[in-house]
C-alpha cells in the first residue's frame, strides 16, 4: 500500500532538511509513538500504540535512516515493527523528497506500508485498516507542520484522528482503563 | 499477562449429574466440558461463534460453547449430546430420527445440531419446514446439505406431538 | 485460537461492578460475550481482568411505562424478541430483532452489549439512532445520560468513559398505529449486513407523513440517521415516486467500502431497501389508519 | 451365490449410534498419558525470508516444555520436504514444503517454529512470544497475473512462477475452426474455495523408544500416505510407522495430503519422549490446509451451422498456490474433464500450472473437474445464444450416444490408461432431469413470473467424471473367535460410512447380518497397504476387495464346514453366522465354533488336511477409472435489484453404477450439492494484492446454511460397469462438480432481459449488480 502525502512548511529548505533529519523531533508526530532508544545517529528503536475499534495494538520496532542525499534532497526511512502479541507486522519505507517552494518548503513523502498479520486478514474491517493508515500518515504530516510552525509539541494522549478512528496510545499506556462492554 | 494464571473450582450440573472440578478462567464452556470432565461429544468447530457445533444447553437454552466461559456456568444446568439420550439408554426421538433419516455423516456437526434442535422442537413443536430451517441457520454440516437433517426433525417432531398425545 | 489469560470478576450488584471498573486495570466488561468472547478466542482482544455483568438483574429487564421503554443493559436479546408487549407497541423491535445472528446467541447476547460493541453492521445500535433513544452509563460516583446520536464517536468506537457502565437504553413510543418496517441485505440469514434499514411512519389525519425516521446499517462506521430524507417525506403523500426520490438520496451519501463489499454497491443496496423499506412501513401505517 | 439383502437397500448406518450419543472419537478427543499440545508459529508474509528466530522469551512461559525451529528437528530431517504425492515429467519445480521452513516462507501461515507445553492455550501463549526477524519480499498473489513479464516470484531461487506445462488434445483443431460456422471464445474464471470439514486436521503421536516405532493418529484421508511420509523422513522401516485415523469430521480433498504437522509433531514427540497432540484450530485451517479453483480458461468452440461441436482450442492456468504436494495432477484432470458427455472431434488444451504465494493447492471435491465442467458448459450456453437455440437441445445434437459405449475419447487420464468412458446413456440423463425439472413448462413459468416482475432462470450441467481410481484398495476379512466377522481395509472413512457399505457387500456374501461384521479402516497397523479415500474411489475398490475377499472366505468356511461334517463342500450352506449340511435338520456349526477350531484353541481339533485358515484378503486393482454420469437442472429466483439469488427447485439425476445403498448415495449427491452451491454462489477464499488471506473466518467466508440449500430431487439410473465386480462407480463428488455450472446459467438464463453474461464463479449479489449495471451501460451506448 503506497500513501503520498505533501507537507507545506515555513521553514527554508535547508532548515526544513535539518529538521527531518532530526528523528527524536520527527518521531513523535506519527499518533501514538515514543521514541525509546537511540541505537547510533541513524538507528532508533521505538513503539508505536493504536487502537482500531476495540482492537488495540502496541507495535514495537525500529526506524533506521537509510539514505541521505543532501544533493537531491531526499532522504529514505525504513521502519519495521512488530505487534506485541505477534498480532501483525508492519514494514514501512518513507521517502521524504523536499522542494523549495516560495520562502518554505514542500515535502513529498511517500510511504509504501506493508502491514501483515491477523489484523490485516479481516475482509469487512479491510477499509478501516487502509482509511486508519491513511489517517495515520495524514496526521503525521499535520502534526509534523504544526510542529514545526508554532514550535507546539506534539499531543502525546489520546490522538483524534478524523472521526475519533484513533484514540492514540492506549489505555495501558495512561495507567487507565478501556471498559468497553460488548454484546 | 496475570502472573500466575487464574484458575478456580466450579461446581454445575452436566446431564443432571453434579460436577465439581478446577479450570482456568480463561477456558470456554466447551473446553472445560471436554479437557475438565472428558465428555468430548461437543466438539469445536470455529471457535468464533458461527458454525454451532460447540452448541450446549444451558439451562435448557441452545447457546454456543465456545462463547461463554466455564466460569460463568457456576451453579446451571448443562446438557450435551452425551445426556439427550432417554434415561434407559435408548436413543431419543430426535436421535432416533436422525439415524432413521441419515441425518448425520461424518457427525462432527451433529452435537451441536441435536441439542440446538433438542431445545427448539421442545419450544416449537409445531414447527415446519422454513422455521426448522431459519432455527438451522446457525449451525453449519458441510457433509449434508441439510435436507436430511431438516426430514430428520420433522419426523421427531412429529414422534414428540404423538408422544404428548399419548 | 484461545484466549489469553486474564483474572474472570463476577460481579453481584451494579454497584460491585462500577467498583470494580474503577478500580482494575486493563479490564473489560463482559456481557452477552456473542461478541467478545470470539475476538479474544481470536486475540484480537486480550485483557487482565474480565468483569461479568451476568448476575446484575438490576439491569437486566424490560419495562414500558406512559409511553417510554426501558431496556436493561443485560436484557438478553432473545426476551426482546420474544416480547409481546413490546412487539404490540414498538412492532419495529420484533422485526429486526430476526436478523440478529442465530437463536443460540440471541439467547446470550443483550441489548447492552451490542450497543457497546457498536459493530457498525449491528441492528440494536440501528435501532436506538431510528429510536432516538437515551442511553445511560453508570460509574462509581454516578450516572449520566446521553443521546444516542452522540453516542458513536468513530468505528466501533462508543463514547464511554473508563470505569461506566451502559446500564440502559431508554426511548419514547411511536403513536399507535404507525408504520414500521426493518430489513436487511446479507447473503445469508444472520449475517452482518451489506446493508440494512429501519423506517417509522406516522401518518397525519390527512393520510400525509406526519413524522419519518430512517437509519441505514451496515455502510458507515455506525448507524446513520437520514435527516434529509426524513424531511422531504415529511407533509407529502406517500407514493412511489416520493420513495424513489428518497431512495436517490439515500444512496448518495459517501459510504464505506472494503474487501467483499464497494462503497458503490452499498449506495446502490441502500437505495433499494430505503425504497422498498419506506413502502412497507407506509403501507402498514395506512392499513393501521384504515382498521 | 450372493443374495441381496443388503446391497441395494437403505441400510440404517453402523456408524450412527456412536456419533448420535457423543462417543464418537474425533482426533482432538484422543487423550494420552503425559500428553502435550502444539501450537505453531506462522509467517504472517505472504513471502519473506528470515535468519533468526528468537525464542528465549516463549521458552521461559508457564508450562512451555519446549520450542522447536527447523534446526531443532532431528538430523535425518534437515534438508528434507515432504514426498512429492504425484510426480510429473512436465513439472519445472517440484517443491513441496519443509516440516519447518528454514530461511524462506512463500505464503501466510507457514509454520517456522512449533511450541510444545502442557496445554494449547499455554502454547498458543507462547507462540505470540516467538520474534523472528522477517525480511518481507514481493509475493504473486493470483495466477493470472503471476504468468506476466516481471510478476513477483514465488520462490526467490526461481526466475518466473511456471511450475508446468501439458498439452493435450487430439484431431485436427486447425481444421476444425477452418471448417467452422461460428466460433465462440470466451474466458472463464473459477475462483478459490476450500474444503472445510467441519473437523479442522490434527495429528497426535507417541514414540516409543523400547521398540523405536511411532504410533501417529492423524484426522487424514489417507493413513498410509503419511505412513509412507514419514518413513521417508525419518529413515524407518514401515512396521515401525503405525499411522491411525480415528472419527474423521470430514475430508472433502484437502485431508488427502500430507502436512508439515504430520511429520513435526512425531519428531517432537520422539525429541521430548511424551505424547503430543496438535489440533488444528479454525484460523489455521483457513490459513494451512489446502484450497483449490483458481483458474483462468481462455476457450473458443468451433461449430457447425447447427452447433454440433467441430473442435475446442484454449487455454488454462491453473493456480498451484506455493506448493506443489499433489504435482501439477488437478489441471491434468481438469483438461482430461472438459470434453464430458460430448462428442468432440479434435480438442487441444495448453496448460500453465502458476506457483503464487498462496496456500498450495490440492484436490478438493470434484478435484479441477467443477472448473472443467463450469468451461465447458458456459461454452455450450454460448454456442445456444449465439445460435438461437435451446440450451438443451445445443447438448442434444453433442451428447455421446449409449451404443457408442464405450467410448474412447481420444485422451489419457491421470492414471496413464485412455480416457475411455465404459458406460452410461448421457442423453436420458438429461432428459430425465429436463423431465423432473419441469423443462419443457419452463418458459411458460418464466414469463409468468417477469410479468409479475420476478426474473427465474433455469440452467443445465452436464458432466462425466472419471471415479474409483486405482492403484489398488485391500480388505481382509476374517472370523472371528466371537463368531462375528473382521473387515479390515486401508480405507479411512471422514463420514461416508464405509463401514456400512462394506459390511452391506460382506454380510450378502456370507449370508449374514451387517450388524454380525466389524470394520476396521483407515490403520496401517491392520492393512499394510493402502492408498486412500480420494477421487471417489472407495466404495469401487475397497468394497470390490471386500466383495473378492467374501467369496474366498465363504468358500474356506464351506470347506472347513464340510471337512468337519465329512462331507463335501456343495452338501454344506451358510445359514445365518453358521454352516449347516443341506436339508432338513442338518447338522451345523457355528462361524463361532469354526473360528475357534481354526484359532489353536485345546479341545478344537483340526479335521485333518484342513489349514487353519479362517481369513481371506483381495485387494482390486481396476483396469482403468470408471465414468460417473449426471445432469443437474437449477431452478432459480434473482432480486435484479439487490442481486441476491434464491434456489427454486434443483434436480439431479445421477448414475453411478450399481447403488449399494441408495440412502448413502442420495446423502453424497445432496451434500455434494451444497458444496457446488457454495462454489456457485457463496465461497471465495480473497486475498489481497500482497497475498494477504483476507477471508478467514466463518463470518467473511461463507458457507452454505440450512436456509440456502434446498432440497434436491434426486433420480439415480443404474449404468453397471464391468470394471469391477460390484459394477459400481464412484459417487462422492458428483454432486458438486456440475452445480456451479448449472447454477450460474440459471442465473445468466434469469437475467435474460438484461442481456448479461457471467463468465466467473461464485457469482455473487454484487457482481450480479455491476453486471446488469454494466449490460445496461453498454445498451445505452448502443443506442
Amino acid at each position: 500500500m503506497i500513501i503520498e502525502n505533501t507537507l507545506n512548511l515555513s521553514l527554508a529548505p535547508d532548515d526544513a532538511w535539518r529538521t527531518l533529519l532530526n528523528i527524536p523531533y520527527v518521531a513523535p508526530c506519527l499518533p501514538g509513538t515514543k521514541l525509546t532508544a537511540v541505537v547510533d545517529e541513524r538507528t532508533y528503536e521505538g513503539m508505536v500504540d493504536l487502537k482500531l475499534g476495540p482492537v488495540s495494538l502496541s507495535f514495537r520496532g525500529t526506524a533506521v535512516i537509510e539514505d541521505v542525499d543532501p544533493e537531491a534532497m531526499k532522504v529514505r526511512v525504513s521502519a519495521k515493527g512488530r505487534e506485541d502479541r505477534g498480532r501483525g507486522s508492519a514494514h514501512a519505507t518513507v521517502t521524504f523528497q523536499l522542494h523549495p517552494s516560495g520562502g518554505g518548503t514542500r515535502v513529498e513523502v511517500a510511504t509504501d506500508l506493508n502491514l501483515a498479520g491477523s489484523i490485516i486478514q479481516y475482509a469487512r474491517g479491510a477499509g478501516v485498516v487502509t482509511r486508519t493508515a491513511q489517517q495515520l500518515v495524514d496526521q503525521f504530516a499535520k502534526r509534523l507542520s504544526t510542529r514545526i510552525d508554532s514550535g507546539e509539541e506534539p499531543d502525546p494522549e489520546a490522538i483524534k484522528v478524523g472521526s475519533l478512528l484513533w484514540r492514540g496510545l492506549t489505555a495501558r499506556l495512561k495507567g487507565g482503563k478501556q471498559d468497553v462492554p460488548d454484546a | 499477562m496475570p502472573d500466575a494464571l487464574p484458575k478456580r473450582t466450579i461446581t454445575l450440573t452436566v446431564n443432571g449429574k453434579e460436577h465439581s472440578a478446577e479450570t482456568e478462567d480463561r477456558y470456554s464452556l466447551a473446553d472445560f466440558l471436554r479437557h475438565g470432565l472428558g465428555l468430548t461429544g461437543t466438539h469445536l468447530g470455529c471457535e468464533h461463534g458461527v458454525c454451532g457445533a460447540c452448541t450446549v444447553l444451558v439451562d435448557g437454552q441452545a447457546v454456543r460453547g465456545c462463547l461463554m466461559l466455564a466460569v460463568q456456568a457456576e451453579g446451571r444446568q448443562v446438557v450435551t449430546i452425551e445426556g439427550l439420550a432417554n434415561e434407559d439408554g435408548t436413543l431419543s426421538p430426535l436421535q432416533a430420527a436422525f439415524m432413521d433419516n441419515h441425518g448425520l455423516q461424518c457427525g462432527f456437526c451433529t452435537p451441536g445440531i441435536l441439542t440446538t434442535l433438542t431445545a427448539y422442537l421442545r419450544d416449537h413443536p409445531n414447527a415446519g419446514e422454513p422455521e426448522l430451517r431459519e432455527a438451522l441457520s446457525g449451525n453449519i454440516c458441510r457433509c449434508t446439505g441439510y435436507d436430511t437433517i431438516v426430514r430428520a426433525a420433522l419426523a421427531a417432531a412429529r414422534t414428540i406431538r404423538e408422544g404428548a398425545k399419548a | 485460537m484461545k484466549p489469553a489469560p486474564f483474572t474472570y470478576h463476577r460481579a453481584e450488584t451494579l454497584a460491585e461492578a462500577a467498583e470494580m471498573a474503577a478500580t482494575l486495570d486493563n479490564a473489560r466488561l463482559l456481557s452477552g460475550g456473542q461478541s467478545l468472547m470470539a475476538m479474544m478466542n481470536l486475540r484480537y482482544v486480550a485483557v487482565d481482568h474480565l468483569i461479568d455483568l451476568n448476575p446484575v438483574a438490576e439491569i437486566a429487564g424490560i419495562a414500558i411505562d406512559g409511553g417510554r421503554v426501558t431496556l436493561g443493559a443485560m436484557t438478553r436479546q432473545r426476551a426482546v424478541l420474544e416480547d409481546a408487549a413490546l412487539a404490540a407497541c414498538c412492532p419495529i423491535l420484533r422485526e429486526a430483532l430476526g436478523f440478529v445472528g442465530h437463536v443460540q446467541t440471541r439467547n446470550r447476547g443483550t441489548v447492552g452489549g451490542s450497543l457497546a460493541h457498536l459493530d457498525p453492521a449491528a441492528e440494536l445500535p440501528g435501532l436506538a439512532a431510528l429510536l432516538e433513544a437515551e442511553i445511560t452509563l453508570t460509574g462509581k460516583d454516578g450516572a449520566r445520560t446521553l443521546a444516542m446520536a452522540d453516542f458513536p464517536q468513530g468505528y466501533m468506537t462508543p463514547d464511554i468513559n473508563p470505569g461506566e457502565i451502559l446500564t440502559s437504553l431508554a426511548f419514547d413510543l411511536w403513536p399507535d398505529g404507525h408504520g414500521w418496517d426493518f430489513r436487511e441485505f446479507a447473503q445469508r440469514h444472520g449475517d452482518f449486513a451489506m446493508a440494512g434499514v429501519g423506517s417509522l411512519i406516522a401518518l397525519d389525519a390527512g393520510g400525509r407523513i406526519g413524522r419519518a425516521a430512517v437509519v441505514l446499517i451496515g455502510v458507515g462506521d455506525g448507524p446513520l440517521r437520514l435527516r434529509d430524507v426524513e424531511d422531504i417525506l415529511t407533509g407529502e403523500a406517500p407514493s412511489d415516486a416520493l420513495f424513489a426520490a428518497a431512495a436517490a438520496m439515500a444512496a448518495a451519501r459517501p459510504m464505506s467500502g472494503d474487501a467483499l463489499v464497494t462503497e458503490t454497491y452499498r449506495q446502490h443496496l441502500s437505495g433499494v431497501l430505503v425504497r422498498r423499506s419506506l413502502a412497507r412501513a407506509c403501507a402498514r401505517a395506512t392499513e393501521a389508519a384504515h382498521a | 451365490m450372493s443374495s441381496t439383502a443388503f446391497v441395494g437397500q437403505r441400510v440404517k448406518r453402523l456408524e450412527d449410534p456412536d456419533l448420535l450419543t457423543g462417543k464418537g472419537q474425533f482426533l482432538d478427543d484422543l487423550k494420552l498419558p503425559g500428553m502435550l499440545e502444539a501450537a505453531f508459529v506462522r509467517s504472517p508474509f505472504a513471502h519473506a525470508t528470515f535468519t533468526e528466530i528468537d525464542a528465549a522469551e516463549a521458552r521461559s512461559m508457564p508450562g512451555v516444555i519446549a520450542v522447536l525451529t527447523a534446526k531443532d528437528l532431528p538430523p535425518k530431517m534437515t534438508g528434507k520436504r515432504i514426498l512429492l504425492q504425484v510426480p510429473h515429467p512436465q513439472i519445472t519445480y517440484a517443491v513441496t514444503q519443509e516440516p519447518l521452513a528454514t530461511s524462506e516462507v512463500c505464503f501466510v501461515g507457514e509454520a517456522v517454529a512449533v511450541v510444545i507445553a502442557e496445554s494449547r492455550h499455554l502454547a498458543e501463549d507462547a507462540a505470540e512470544r516467538v520474534i523472528v526477524d522477517w525480511e518481507p519480499l514481493p509475493a504473486a498473489s493470483h495466477c493470472d497475473a503471476a504468468l506476466k513479464p516481471g510478476a513477483p516470484v514465488t520462490h526467490a531461487c526461481m526466475t518466473d512462477n511456471v511450475a508446468g506445462r501439458l498439452s493435450l488434445g487430439f484431431g485436427d483443431v486447425e481444421a476444425a475452426f477452418r471448417n467452422a460456422a461460428h466460433v465462440i471464445e470466451a474466458r472463464y474464471e473459477p475462483h478459490r474455495g476450500t474444503g472445510h470439514p467441519m473437523e479442522c486436521r490434527g495429528v497426535v503421536a507417541v514414540y516409543d523408544l523400547v521398540s523405536d516405532a511411532f504410533r501417529i493418529w492423524s484426522s487424514t484421508q489417507t493413513p498410509h500416505n503419511t505412513q509412507r511420509a514419514v518413513i521417508d523422513m525419518f529413515g524407518m522401516a514401515e512396521d515401525h510407522v503405525r499411522v491411525i485415523t480415528p472419527d474423521v469430521g470430514g475430508g472433502f480433498g484437502p485431508k488427502n495430503q500430507v502436512y508439515p504437522e504430520e511429520l513435526v509433531i512425531p519428531a517432537a514427540a520422539r525429541l521430548l519422549g511424551r505424547p503430543v497432540k496438535w489440533a488444528e484450530d479454525r484460523r489455521e485451517h483457513f490459513l494451512t490446509t489446502t484450497q483449490e479453483r483458481d483458474q483462468v480458461w481462455d476457450v473458443s468452440a468451433a461449430v457447425d451451422q447447427d452447433g454440433v461441436l467441430l473442435g475446442v482450442r484454449g487455454t488454462l492456468i491453473h493456480d498451484a498456490g506455493a506448493y506443489l504436494p499433489w504435482g501439477i495432477i488437478m489441471p491434468y484432470i481438469s483438461a482430461t474433464t472438459l470434453p464430458g458427455p460430448y462428442k468432440l472431434p479434435a480438442y487441444r488444451m495448453a496448460v500453465t500450472v502458476a506457483f503464487t504465494n498462496l496456500v498450495p493447492t490440492t484436490p478438493l471435491r470434484g478435484a479441477g473437474r467443477p472448473q472443467a465442467v463450469f468451461a465447458m458448459e458456459r461454452l455450450m450456453d454460448a454456442v445456444a445464444q449465439k445460435l438461437g437455440l435451446d440450451p438443451a437441445e445445443v447438448r442434444r445434437r453433442n451428447f455421446i450416444q449409449a451404443s457408442d459405449m464405450p467410448y474412447d475419447m481420444g485422451l489419457t487420464y491421470r492414471d496413464g490408461a485412455p480416457v475411455m468412458y465404459d458406460t452410461g446413456d448421457y442423453p436420458e440423463a438429461q432428459a430425465q432431469a429436463l423431465s423432473k425439472a419441469g423443462y419443457d413448462d419452463f418458459p411458460a413459468r418464466q414469463k409468468a413470473a417477469l410479468a409479475e416482475g420476478r426474473h427465474i432462470g433455469i440452467g443445465i450441467g452436464n458432466y462425466v467424471e472419471g471415479t474409483g481410481l486405482g492403484p489398488f484398495e485391500g480388505a481382509t476379512l476374517r472370523i472371528l473367535t466371537n463368531g462375528r466377522v473382521a473387515i479390515y481395509t486401508g480405507a479411512a472413512a471422514a463420514g461416508q460410512a464405509h463401514r456400512t457399505t462394506l459390511a452391506q457387500i460382506c454380510a450378502d456374501e456370507l449370508n449374514i447380518d451387517v450388524t454380525d461384521i466389524d470394520v476396521v479402516g483407515g490403520d496401517t497397523g491392520v492393512m499394510p497397504r493402502g492408498a486412500g479415500t480420494y477421487a471417489s474411489r472407495i466404495t469401487v475398490n475397497a468394497g470390490s476387495s471386500v466383495r473378492i475377499a467374501s467369496v474366498e472366505l465363504r468358500g474356506k468356511a464351506l470347506a472347513l464346514a464340510a471337512a468337519k461334517f465329512d462331507v463335501k463342500p456343495e452338501d454344506v450352506e451358510l445359514t445365518h453366522g453358521a454352516v449347516r449340511i443341506k436339508g432338513e435338520q442338518g447338522d451345523s456349526v457355528t462361524f463361532e465354533e469354526l473360528a475357534k477350531m481354526t484359532s489353536g484353541m485345546p479341545g478344537y481339533a483340526l479335521p485333518k488336511g484342513v489349514k487353519p485358515d479362517l481369513e481371506a484378503s483381495g485387494y482390486f486393482t481396476p483396469p482403468q477409472a470408471t465414468y460417473s454420469n449426471g445432469s443437474h437442472v437449477a431452478e432459480v429466483e434473482v432480486d435484479a435489484e439487490t442481486g441476491q439469488v434464491k434456489i427454486l427447485k434443483y434436480t439431479v439425476v445421477h448414475d453411478c453404477g450399481t447403488v449399494i445403498n441408495p440412502m448413502l448415495v442420495d446423502g453424497q449427491v445432496q451434500g455434494g450439492v451444497a458444496h457446488g452451491i457454495g462454489n456457485a454462489l457463496l465461497e471465495r477464499m480473497v486475498f489481497d494484492e500482497d497475498a494477504n488471506p483476507l477471508t478467514t473466518t466463518f463470518a467473511d467466508y461463507l458457507m452454505p446454511t440450512a436456509e440456502i440449500v434446498p432440497n434436491c430431487d434426486i433420480v439415480h439410473m443404474e449404468s453397471p460397469t464391468p470394471l469391477n465386480p460390484l459394477g459400481a462407480k464412484g459417487a462422492g463428488e458428483g454432486g458438486t462438480i456440475p452445480a456451479p455450472a448449472a447454477i450460474v446459467a440459471a442465473v445468466e438464463n434469469a437475467l435474460t432481459p438484461f442481456g448479461v453474461r457471467i463468465t466467473d464463479c461464485p457469482i455473487t449479489p454484487q457482481r450480479i449488480v455491476e453486471l446488469i449495471s454494466a449490460a445496461q451501460d453498454t445498451t445505452q451506448e448502443d443506442r
